[in-house]
């Protein structure tokens, strides 16, 4: 019901990637993987992309790709501990460091979105209109409406840290809560309470139909949600399946692969951008 | 390395330093799982031991959905509570969704048929004898259905027990109708999930040992409460 | 007025099981009196006692407190087990000490707490268990058991007592005891006592009417005496006497 | 608008449909749940009995220990064993996450205390004199552990049934565990949950009903196994 | 050989409970008698029987069977147990049909199943419970429950039998019945008896040697005939003449 206009468009960049650093490769192995396992955030999972992505990538090259969906932290756990063959989420500055710390290698910038905010129609805080998330964030915290947070650490949550920590909000009190959920509860919940809150736009469109909520603020480039896909660096746990990852990423990135990404619509809406989306 | 390991000495900081944030959810869950299983014990005791003292014949029914009922899914009574008292949902306007009351009322739903019915079963095997001689030394209603439940207390105990072992333990449904909020509605197991979300994973341990020891102290204070079943074989 | 008013009557009682082990036309018992109930094992004794003492519901008749109709569920069935008891043949004693056994009548007709030790204590010491006040129920012997079920009967002195074989597990000197303190309570207190025994010598020691249940039925009553030395039936006869082995 | 109504339509569609995405985490769950519960039993049964068949005073720890477990919070179960069989855990090398192998390892921890526990008790009550009149009549261990467990089936069954109930409805440690793949890991609580997240209460209250119908069906099956428990009062 | 072989001895046994309930210094059962055990309520008899068939720890002392030391947990209980066996004052019958009841220690045994049946008929006929094999052992009336539990004991022929009050529930010619039971069991097959019987006259009628235990210890044992007519001690005469009241 609310989203007013289509999101800000951000224009994609190029596709080469600044792999952190080249991996020696072990021998190709003589007979393909049936299949591999992927950890990825429940927001992707619920988006539905993956339920057209995947069968492609089977289709091609016979691999079947075994889906677990965590939140971001333990996603991120679930690789460094091995127990899992490739990553799909989004903080890309965890991603990163612990490409650079050897637990994961072949990073790359797989596609995009963007966080919106979202709230009542009502919008007593009157966001709607401002274009700055950080004021947006002030005007709350200033007239004590509800906002609910993620509260677990997940990339939307660091996102919202940050936010406030621009917006110079530190003072957290009854309207603030800390519901430590995924985003579909967080936004059910919010619905329920009429609140306000911070979501990827993706979980939004998926849930917009069940929701009490619009989207009150968009297209701030500090809203910008990169997801990036990864493979467990073998030289850590030498058991993963390192050669299929390997295949999953090149079709990820190739043409054919961006190009299931873009056209993935949910009620004729965009969810996800290919590529990468921002500038180091 | 070993996680294990971590999160035991992360349990013993967490108690020994009387954490706030872990005192406070501490106290919500004994106050809710508390609650929640004194409100079943209260309606569940007295239904299964009526149930206990009907004859099996007639009662197949109803065991077979108190049964059944035991293994209602925690998210699934969540949900439909849920439903029930959101905002578009009939007791919507009570407004309870997000309370500690709620999340009472759900476990309350949740330990009441494991209550009744393992009550029930305990009754079933000697709680006919004890009425008969009850009723004959003049006994009123009250007084033996009281005398049937003492006979019974070892089972009855483990019963209420194993309640308190459902709810305390659960997170489905207080997850759905509590929210988790910080402060306000979250409590130890759904405080875990969220730990464990995160990769805590030795924090969450911990506090699953935290979990398990305040058990530990709850059943053993139950545990003076009734006396072993003693028997004689003449 | 021993004898001349009827405090228990049933009419046209019947139970069936598997078959009908039960079938009574029409029989009083009269207040004051003490019943001995025999016959052989399986005859139906005990059933006659639990259909009396509204423990079962019977297949067809009626039983008459008083006079009033009774029956186990209805209103007045408390009122009736408030004046009339049962001791079972394998009686169950409550897990808990002698004397909150035997105090459990007492509790439930509020009897007043204070009293209630002294007369536990007298009772105790009346069928020979002085000093076993404070011990666990369950570790009792047969037979002490069996007169702990005894004195938690008479303690809160009913009208009417069933007893089902009440001397089964006792040796002679605590069965004379027995008999002893039902007959002090007949006569004290004019308690009505209806006795099953198998025991055809303590049925003519302490009755003063005799029934004898054959297969169900009532073959015949009379004054003790007059059953045990001059019985009308064949079957009666065989039982007192041809086969009164001991 | 309700939900519920939608819920109850949505169940008897995928129902008599039979679906196959329902049909395979239905036939998931059954073997998963099913496979847990009787390893449970086989272990926890014998047990138990072993357990109630001592004097009360001599296994008052372990009682206490037995309750508490009853109480251990799946996800804390899930967890732990996790990091144990995750590859950098003890039994990694095994292999064993995300596969239904490792779901029954955890439900067949969480059933095995409620298991061991209830029989236990029941064994306490009455289970001395069985076993007594057993070893009088020339019963070797196996015929009078075997008795001992036959007389008190009607307890026993509700002890089982308990424990199904706890782990057909889990979703804690079976998440943690199993990972929740679809078509490999994915039972009907995970199923539930997935679909809660998604808003789609429907389909959750659908699968929800399906669930408790199965457990309908399982426990009317048991029930036959045994009969309501006689007594007599001669 | 009757009488001369010794089956089960005892030494120096003593039970302690709150107080010492038993304490016996030696003394041994001979192979083929039936023995009778008598003694007030309370006495110890249970207990004695109870420890004897290896129920219960002594506090004190050893029970040798044919010769051997046993131990109710050592290897040789299980032996011990398939030649000796017991009937419970307040016989517990397994929820299960009479047959099934009464099969239970061919069972044990692997006794052949084709015969099983045809015993367990032959055995419910010497009880008086013809037509019995099917009923459901929780409906029967307490001296069927008492006969079932003896032709369960008695159905693999052990070589000793401890009965506790077994005809407690019974009537005269029930009783008749299963004295006869015993007598013929002895007679044909040679089983040692030891009952436990409160029942003086019955302990006259069948026993061969009796024991009077008072208080927890043995005051006088000897053929039965001496014990009635010329006891030694002051406490056996008087249960045996004073208070022979039945
Ligand atoms: N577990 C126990 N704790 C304490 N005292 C006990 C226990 N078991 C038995 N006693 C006592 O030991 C004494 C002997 O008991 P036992 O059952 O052997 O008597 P008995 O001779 O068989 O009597 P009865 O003829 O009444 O059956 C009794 O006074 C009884 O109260
Ligand atoms: N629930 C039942 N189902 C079937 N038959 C039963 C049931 N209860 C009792 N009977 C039968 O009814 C008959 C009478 O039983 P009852 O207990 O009244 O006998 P009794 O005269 O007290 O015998 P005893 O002297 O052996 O105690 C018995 O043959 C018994 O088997
Ligand atoms: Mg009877
Ligand atoms: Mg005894």
């Amino acid at each position: 019901s609310g989203c007013a206009q289509a999101p800000a468009p951000i224009a994609p960049h190029p596709q080469e990637e600044a792999s952190a650093e080249p991996v020696e490769k072990p021998v190709e192995e003589a007979v393909a993987d049936k299949y591999i396992i992927m950890a990825t955030t429940t927001s992707t999972y619920d988006s539905g992309l993956l339920d057209v992505l995947l069968p492609a990538f089977m289709e091609k090259y016979g691999i079947e790709v075994q889906v677990i969906f965590k939140g971001t932290g333990q996603a991120l756990e679930l690789g460094q501990r091995g127990d899992v063959d490739i990553l799909l989420v989004h903080d890309r500055a965890s991603e990163l460091r612990l490409v650079e710390e050897g637990y994961f290698s072949d990073r790359h910038d797989v596609m995009y979105n963007d966080f919106v905010m979202v709230g009542p129609a009502a919008d007593p805080a009157g966001v709607k209109g401002m274009a700055k998330v950080t004021d947006a964030f002030s005007a709350i915290a200033g007239g004590g409406y509800t906002f609910l947070s993620r509260g677990d650490d997940s990339g939307t949550y660091r996102r919202e840290l940050k936010i406030w920590e621009k917006a110079g909000v530190s003072d957290f009190r009854d309207w603030y809560l800390s519901v430590g959920q995924g985003m579909g509860d967080t936004l059910r919940m919010t619905s329920e309470m009429q609140g306000y809150t911070l979501t990827d736009r993706g979980t939004y469109l998926s849930l917009k139909d069940k929701l009490d909520l619009e989207i009150v603020l968009q297209g701030d480039p500090v809203l910008f949600n990169q997801y990036g896909v990864m493979a467990v660096n073998p030289q850590k746990h030498a058991h993963v399946k390192y050669a299929s990852t390997q295949k999953f990423i090149d079709f990820m990135m190739s043409p054919e692969g961006q190009d299931i990404i873009a056209s993935f619509r949910i009620g004729g809406e965009s969810l996800f951008f290919p590529g990468k989306g921002i500038k180091d | 390395m070993p996680p294990l390991l971590e999160g035991i000495s992360e349990a013993f900081y967490l108690i020994l330093t009387f954490d706030p944030y872990l005192m406070r959810i501490v106290f919500l869950s004994l106050q809710v799982s508390g609650t929640a299983v004194l409100l079943s014990t209260l309606v569940g005791v007295p239904l299964g031991t009526f149930l206990g003292l009907k004859p099996a014949g007639r009662t197949r029914l109803i065991s077979k959905l108190l049964y059944t009922l035991m293994g209602l899914p925690p998210v699934v009574a969540g949900l439909v509570i849920y439903l029930l008292f959101s905002r578009m949902g009939p007791f919507g306007v009570l407004g309870l969704l997000w309370t500690p009351a709620i999340m009472i009322i759900a476990q309350f739903v949740l330990a009441l048929p494991i209550i009744a019915g393992l009550t029930m079963i305990a009754i079933r095997s000697r709680g006919k004898t004890i009425q008969e001689t009850a009723l004959t030394l003049g006994a009123g209603k009250l007084l033996t259905a009281w005398t049937v439940v003492r006979e019974s207390r070892f089972a009855i105990f483990g019963a209420i027990v194993t309640g308190l072992g459902r709810v305390i333990a659960e997170v489905g449904a207080v997850m759905m109708v509590g929210g988790n909020i910080a402060g306000r509605t979250r409590v130890m197991t759904t405080a875990i999930v969220l730990e464990t979300g995160k990769g805590n994973f030795e924090l969450a341990v911990g506090l699953g040992l935290v979990l398990l020891l305040i058990a530990f102290i709850i059943n053993s204070l139950l545990y003076r409460f009734q006396e072993g079943g003693k028997n004689s074989a003449w | 007025m021993r004898g001349e008013e009827i405090i228990l009557e049933v009419q046209n009682l019947s139970k069936v099981y598997d078959k009908e082990v039960l079938k009574l036309e029409k029989f009083s018992f009269q207040r004051g009196k003490i019943y001995g109930i025999i016959g052989p094992s399986g005859a139906g004794k005990s059933t006659f006692l639990r259909l009396l003492n509204l423990l079962e519901p019977p297949t067809t008749g009626s039983i008459y407190f008083k006079g009033k109709a009774v029956s186990m569920n209805g209103d007045a069935a408390l009122a009736v087990r408030r004046e009339m008891t049962m001791v079972f043949q394998k009686p169950l004693l409550f897990r808990s000490s002698v004397s909150e056994n035997v105090a459990y009548g007492l509790k439930a007709r509020r009897f007043p707490k204070e009293k209630t030790q002294e007369r536990v204590e007298i009772l105790l010491a009346k069928v020979g268990l002085k000093g076993f006040a404070n011990r666990n129920a369950g570790t009792l012997s047969g037979g002490e058991a069996q007169r702990v079920a005894l004195a938690r009967a008479v303690a809160f002195e009913p009208a009417l007592l069933l007893l089902d074989e009440p001397t089964a597990n006792l040796d002679p000197s605590n069965v004379e005891l027995i008999e002893r303190l039902i007959l002090d309570l007949n006569r004290e207190t004019g308690m009505t006592f209806i006795m099953v025994t198998h025991n055809i010598f303590q049925a003519r020691r302490i009755a003063q009417e005799v029934v004898f249940l054959h297969e169900g039925r009532i073959v015949e009553v009379g004054e003790t005496e007059k059953i045990f030395t001059d019985p009308q039936d064949q079957r009666t006869r065989d039982f007192v006497e041809g086969r009164m082995i001991y």
